[in-house]
């Protein structure tokens, strides 16, 4: 059953890269087909992803659909199982799966109304797919990180192609700062696997080298600076997050969408897998300053949204905002706290998504995303402004949506292991309060700017597509059992993780 | 049937789902099925009341959870208990929900976004109802928030207004920041206790579950929570503000239901805030500041629902001074009577409202007591249910607060007595003003009507209440309708006590009435302004100030946008210059730079070239010559 | 004793002449001094009793590398006499500085160390026999690459050389 | 009696002749020549060590005719290359050929 189920994770692994491989024989002009094929695709990798998360069982072995294809092993210093497409999923990739099924397939349906080169574009996109995958899928460092970075290379094509607003300079900053935080964790990956001494990239096999000391607790706190810091490029860790305003100002929206939906997690997801369950006696070590970054960038980030004149810019710092509530949560080392960072990973990522899909669907027409240009939009795009206010207060941390699951549980961490912090934290969702509504007022409210009468709401395919990002949002919201119950066996058997 | 109880939030929530999702679409726009739903759990009330009261005080609180999640030692619980104090809250609301519903088809007739109003209104129904009957503090936040939202979503009904969003968004972000006090207060509670049951907490607090120092920390984050909700000083601000929704809402959300939320709270946890040192000290001083500060404001005021809202401010400070006082059934009582006469007061300005054309500054009303004789009538039982006359309802809950405070020192009951004074007082001048004397804009008056029965019979019903809601305090009252008595034999924090008339205190409470209606009619009656410019004539610095909220919101608003907004452009300033542009680009430069001077090494000419591979060479050479020996 | 008075003439005679190669001012010279130089080292070859390569340092270095340099000093005569021009370039001390340091560096490696076998002895006589077996058999595909490399670079140097049309 | 240390010693001194030579002198021929000069150098090591410590093999004779041979190639190129400089610069200097930099 186990082996079965983890044709599935193959599956879901292959299919993006052979549509990518299927779109190269397609002709550029055929944007029809490419479309309607990426959506099958996105459909069926929907549908993948929600029963990896569905068929993910609460108890028992956290590690759960493995599969093992053997490619190098006893040559050189590599021993047996040295490197292996090892495949399965914990609670926690789970979750994440079915959050990048959710925004890939709503990013596929927005790339619909994409004109220009199409086909390439989906390309690219499918990659970036797959290298997603493949990182919450793997349990072999090898291919953690080939997969990680499969995933951040195309983002500099999508952006610099396709992008907007300074698009080369965006492009050109989050992939260097990206690669340059890869290479911390390259080094990173070289020190534990000679560590380690198994001769293995092996992830099991190393997390056990981890925990039982064989890579010594000293050497493990020189090494997690590495991983941290180049996993937290990705995660927007403060002060390392200014690819994020400028990034998505410039990126188009589905890549915004998948970037901030989707990407920023896995550099979280980094955290998780190499940091506390590879470097154990590290992570301890190092949590607290984390927290600190994770604090201030909470803070920073609603701060600063405050005064943003940018849809764009407000939803970037309120990312690093958020990913920073996701940075608390690891750090509380506590299990509801990292509970809470998971399920903010997926909260933050089904509603950032809605919120890049929903600027551009106004930036398409109205070819200006400054605030004060704005007024009375609820007039001309009620559904728009409905969505809007949904995610918005997703953000804000209302409950019933999926924001206040996540935000709970890390504030509970959070109480448990650092007070203060904890409050810092809950200040900063007030906040969020403060931006959030003073762009409701601005925009959407008010005399309607005649300016804008011709604005239309969104498409039916808009629709579809948000319609499936807040239902994700209310479902995590509503019944938190479901998300939770799923990630608590994994979450427990993290290394360190207190009670 | 009571531990079903939440079925009674069930309906208006699916009532609110199917109102959103179609109730454009439904004939009339749904507005009969918004009064069927508030009709059907008024209903409901009373089949839980009749069981509640079957199943007898042995039984109570009845409780009824179900496991909601659970991640390793980290268990929580959602579920309803139903005690006394919920079956006050929930008469109050189902009541007041019905008249406003029953009001609003006749006061919303026409408006934009109909469908949406009586939407959002269930939406309301359903979480205030949540929000009582919750047996823990998480579910008990989970519906503080959304009462918020929906408080939200319809003081900000008229989004057109500029005015309106800025209220909306004032009154979500004041009562946020309450809510942050109140999110760490219950996390503070777990994480002493491990758990969000109400009832449990209490329990463990008594067992010394919690330092004092810590506990005392607790109930002020508590109160925090409690206070913005509740509108108490300095969080009052945004409740005048939102008297820019629609003027049912004002009197459902903004004067019954919502605003007492905090006073609920407090009462809910009264025991353990009696544990807690100072506590109550603090929630007594906070009330009494608050009933005397709005109290006066409200003098100089001349919009009606204005007025009425400070008069609700006033009286929420009343409720807290009795909690203050450790008296849960005073404060309860209060709660209990004021939301009947608060809503008829807001529903008769909305009357009047909707009757002379949508005009509600007092400067252009007057007279109107020919014009719109059942308004008048019931605004004035109203008006001296508020401002406390013998028998009215007004009058016996006040009379329980002098009675609750009366123990404690005479400073509190002095002051709470001048507030009284005050609010007989600023009420008489609403009703003269507005009802009384001759027309001051013809043009007005000369458009003015009744309004509708569909108004008029809410009025009349909450007027009704008004006069009769004051006796549930008499033990004969009380039993005659199925109590175990009157309302502090029902609601009550250690010990029931059967009410007994403190014919003293009746008298001074009538004192205070007569002084302060007469003072307001003396200096208004008949329409004449001369003696109450006087004030304004002698001291327009002390007039001023009193017309401009004693600067509150000038000094938030100062605070927003100098400090607050300051910061924000200080952040976003080095967030641009100093991370990114000198951290960021910077290092990016720096390459750039150093690119720029190292790519003078490249000649281009060969012997350089050349040069430097022989240098190499020999150096390399005498380093493996050393190294080697 | 003979032969090593005759060596040790030769190998001053040597140095001699290629120091000449490298200081002499005009590149003519150069040329004569560098054909004496490989002819010196060709000597060499026979002092070692090789005759096979001595034979091959005589025709291809002193008769095929000889006229080429030769031909190419002609094709790119610097038409113009009496422009004076500098024979050497701004890094020569350098040059000179790190071709001492090279020569000690190498003399001192050539006398320290310790070399296997007989070093001391006389130079043992190599069969022509061995040489051919040698690189026929055990060599045979390095010397047919060999073969093909000349080729292609003879075919390079005629592409590059050739005159254009257009110039 | 020649021990082999001399003509290790004199190769030396060839070889850095060719070494000062290629880094002191300007004309690309003369380059070339010195070049030739550190080849002939290497090749006379390398019969030098076959002679006296390796005679049964030849491994070094063999390799010097590698040398021979692929300095025949690399003149022959060289001088092509030079001759194609000159014509189009009128120059034979190599510190003149300076358009292989940024």
């Amino acid at each position: 059953m186990d082996e079965a189920q983890g044709y599935v994770l193959v599956t879901a692994l292959a299919l993006p890269l052979l549509a990518a491989g299927v779109l190269l024989f397609v002709p550029g002009t055929q944007k029809m087909t490419a479309r309607y094929f990426s959506a099958v695709i996105g459909a069926i990798l929907l549908g993948l992803s929600v029963y990896v998360f569905l068929a993910y069982q609460a108890s028992g072995d956290p590690l759960q659909m493995q599969l093992r294809w053997p490619w190098i092993e006893n040559v050189g210093f590599l021993a047996e199982n040295g490197i292996s497409l090892h495949l399965g999923v914990d609670g926690i990739s789970a979750l994440l799966t079915l959050l990048t099924g959710v925004v890939a397939f709503a990013g596929t349906l927005i790339a619909w109304k994409l004109e220009y080169r199409a086909k390439d574009f989906f390309i690219l996109f499918w990659i970036l797919i797959a290298g997603v995958y493949g990182t919450f899928f793997s349990l072999d460092l090898f291919f953690f990180f080939f997969f990680y970075e499969l995933a951040v290379v195309p983002l500099y094509l999508l952006i610099g192609i396709w992008g907007s607003t300074r698009k080369e300079y965006g492009a050109m900053k989050l992939t260097l700062m990206l690669v340059g935080g890869s290479v911390g964790i390259w080094i990173g990956i070289f020190a534990v696997v000679h560590q380690a001494g198994a001769g293995s990239f092996d992830l099991p096999t190393l997390w056990a080298a981890g925990q039982d000391g064989t890579i010594t607790p000293d050497m493990q706190k020189i090494i997690f600076p590495f991983f941290v810091v180049g996993c937290g490029v990705l995660a927007g860790l403060w002060p390392l997050h200014t690819w994020s305003p400028d990034g998505h100002m410039s990126a188009p929206t589905s890549v915004s969408m998948v970037h901030a939906g989707v990407l920023m997690k896995l550099g979280a997801f980094g955290i998780i897998r190499l940091g506390i369950q590879l470097l154990p006696d590290g992570a301890e070590f190092w949590m607290p300053a984390l927290l600190v970054l994770g604090t201030i960038g909470a803070l920073y980030g609603a701060i600063a949204a405050l005064t943003q004149r940018d849809f764009k810019l407000i939803s970037g710092y309120s990312s690093v905002s958020h990913m920073g509530y996701v940075l608390i949560g690891l750090a509380t080392l506590h299990e509801v706290g990292v509970s809470g960072a998971a399920l903010q990973m997926f909260s933050h990522g089904v509603m950032t998504a809605l919120v890049f899909l929903l600027i551009g669907a106004l930036y398409d027409q109205a070819h200006t995303r400054d605030l004060s240009d704005f007024g009375g939009v609820a007039k001309v795009m009620p559904l728009w402004v409905i969505a809007y206010v949904m995610a918005g207060l997703a953000n804000v941390g209302l409950p019933g949506l999926s924001g206040f699951t996540a935000e709970f549980h890390i504030f509970v961490g959070a109480f448990r292991t650092y007070p203060v912090f904890g409050g810092l934290a809950i200040l900063a969702a007030a906040i969020a309060a403060a931006y959030m509504l003073r762009m409701f007022g601005v925009v959407f409210f008010g005399p309607l700017n005649p300016r804008w009468k011709e604005l239309k709401d969104l498409s039916p395919l808009e629709t579809v597509s948000a319609a499936l990002l807040i239902l994700s949002m209310l479902a995590m919201g509503l019944w938190w059992s479901p998300f939770t119950d799923r990630l608590a066996n994994t979450v427990t058997s993290l290394p360190g993780v207190i009670s | 049937m009571a531990e079903h109880a939440w079925i009674l939030a069930a309906v208006p929530g699916i009532a609110f789902i199917v109102m959103a999702a179609f109730g454009r679409n439904l004939p009339r726009q749904g507005d009969w099925l918004a009064v069927l739903c508030a009709t059907a759990i008024f209903a409901l009330f009373f089949a839980v009341l009749a069981n509640f009261l079957n199943l007898g005080g042995d039984s109570w609180p009845i409780q009824n959870s179900i496991e909601w999640t659970a991640i390793g030692d980290f268990e929580l619980n959602m579920g309803i208990a139903v005690d006394p104090i919920t079956m006050v809250m929930l008469a109050v609301i189902t009541t007041v929900a019905l008249m406003v519903n029953i009001f609003s088809v006749g006061y919303m007739k026409g408006e934009p976004r109909y469908w949406w109003y009586f939407a959002v209104l269930q939406l309301f129904v359903a979480s205030m109802l949540m929000l009582v009957l919750a047996d823990n503090l998480l579910l008990l936040y989970v519906a503080w928030e959304l009462v918020g939202l929906s408080s939200f979503l319809l003081i900000g009904h008229y989004w057109e207004r500029r005015s309106a969003v800025e209220a909306a968004k004032k009154a979500f972000i004041t009562t946020r920041v309450g809510d942050v006090g109140l999110l760490i207060g219950i996390i503070l509670f777990w994480e002493a206790t491990g758990t969000f049951n109400i009832l449990e907490i209490t329990e463990h607090v008594k067992n010394g579950a919690i330092g004092d120092t810590r506990l005392f920390v607790t109930m002020m984050f508590i109160l925090l929570g409690a206070m913005g909700k509740s509108a108490q000083l300095p969080f009052h601000v945004w409740l005048p503000d939102a008297m820019e929704g629609p003027t049912p809402v004002s009197a459902l959300i903004h004067a019954a239901t919502m605003v007492v939320a905090g006073v609920y709270l407090v009462a809910r946890m009264l025991p353990v805030f009696e544990l807690a040192g100072d506590a109550l000290t603090v929630v007594m001083v906070v009330g009494l500041l608050t009933a005397l500060f709005s109290g006066v404001v409200a003098f100089a005021q001349t919009d009606i629902k204005k007025v009425l809202a400070y008069s609700t401010v006033s009286q929420l400070g009343f409720m807290f001074v009795a909690l203050g006082a450790g008296y849960a059934s005073a404060g309860m009582f209060h709660l209990f009577t004021h939301a009947f006469f608060k809503a008829l007061l807001f529903l008769g300005a909305g009357a009047v409202i909707i009757g002379t054309h949508h005009h509600q500054e007092m400067g252009q009303l007057g007279g109107l007591w020919r014009k719109m004789p059942i308004t008048a009538a019931t605004f004035l039982i109203g008006s001296l249910a508020l401002a406390g006359l013998f028998p009215l309802a007004g009058f016996w809950s006040k009379d329980e607060i002098l009675h609750a405070v009366e123990g404690q020192g005479t400073w509190a009951f002095f002051l709470l007595s001048i507030a009284a004074i005050m609010t007989a007082f600023y009420t008489a001048r609403l009703f003269i003003r507005t009802f009384l004397g001759k027309p001051r804009d013809e043009e007005v008056a000369s458009h003015t009507s009744e309004v509708s029965p569909v108004m008029t019979l809410p009025l009349v019903f909450l007027a009704f209440m008004s006069i009769v809601a004051g006796f549930f305090i008499f033990h004969d009252f009380g039993s005659a309708l199925g109590f175990p008595g009157g309302f502090s034999e029902f609601v009550f924090l250690h010990y029931p006590s059967a009410f007994h008339v403190d014919w003293g205190l009746v008298g001074l409470s009538t004192v205070l009435f007569v002084v302060g209606t007469f003072g307001g009619a003396w200096l208004y009656w008949n329409g004449r302004l001369d003696r109450s410019t006087v004030l304004a004539e002698w001291q327009p610095k002390v007039y001023e100030m009193v017309q401009r909220k004693f600067y509150f919101d000038d000094l938030y608003q100062f605070l927003i946008d100098r400090v607050v907004l300051g910061f924000s452009y200080l952040v976003s300033w080095f967030d641009r210059f100093a991370v990114n542009d000198t951290g960021v680009d910077g290092s990016a430069t720096m390459t750039g730079y150093t690119g720029f001077v190292l790519k003078h090494l490249q000649t281009g000419k060969v012997p350089n070239y050349a040069m430097a591979i022989a240098v190499g060479v020999v150096a390399l050479t005498l380093i493996s010559l050393a190294v080697g020996s | 004793m003979t032969t090593e008075i005759l060596w040790w003439i030769f190998a001053v005679a040597i140095v001699a002449v290629s120091a000449g190669v490298v200081f002499a001012r005009t590149v003519i010279h150069s040329a004569i001094f560098l054909i004496l130089s490989l002819a010196g080292v060709g000597a060499m070859y026979l002092f070692l009793t090789i005759e096979f390569i001595a034979l091959v340092q005589f025709l291809i270095y002193g008769g095929a590398v000889t006229v080429l340099i030769l031909l190419a000093l002609m094709l790119t005569r610097m038409g113009v006499a009496g422009r004076p021009e500098p024979t050497t370039g701004v890094q020569a001390p350098f040059g000179a500085l790190v071709a001492a340091g090279l020569m000690a560096t190498l003399i001192g490696v050539a006398v320290a160390t310790a070399w296997p076998g007989d070093p001391g002895g006389n130079a043992v006589a190599v069969s022509i026999k061995t040489i051919g077996e040698q690189m026929f058999q055990h060599y045979g595909a390095p010397f047919m690459i060999t073969a093909a490399l000349l080729l292609v670079a003879f075919i390079g140097a005629i592409v590059i050389a050739r005159q254009e049309d257009d110039d | 009696m020649v021990p082999m240390e001399n003509y290790l010693i004199l190769s030396g001194i060839l070889f850095s002749l060719g070494v000062y030579g290629v880094l002191a002198r300007r004309n690309a021929v003369l380059v070339l020549m010195s070049v030739e000069l550190m080849l002939n150098a290497v090749s006379l090591n390398f019969v030098a060590f076959s002679a006296y410590l390796d005679p049964d093999k030849a491994t070094g004779i063999i390799f010097a005719v590698f040398v021979i041979a692929v300095a025949a190639a690399e003149v022959g190129l060289a001088l092509a290359i030079v001759i194609r400089l000159f014509r189009n610069r009128s120059t034979a200097n190599v510190d003149e050929a300076a358009t292989m930099r940024w």
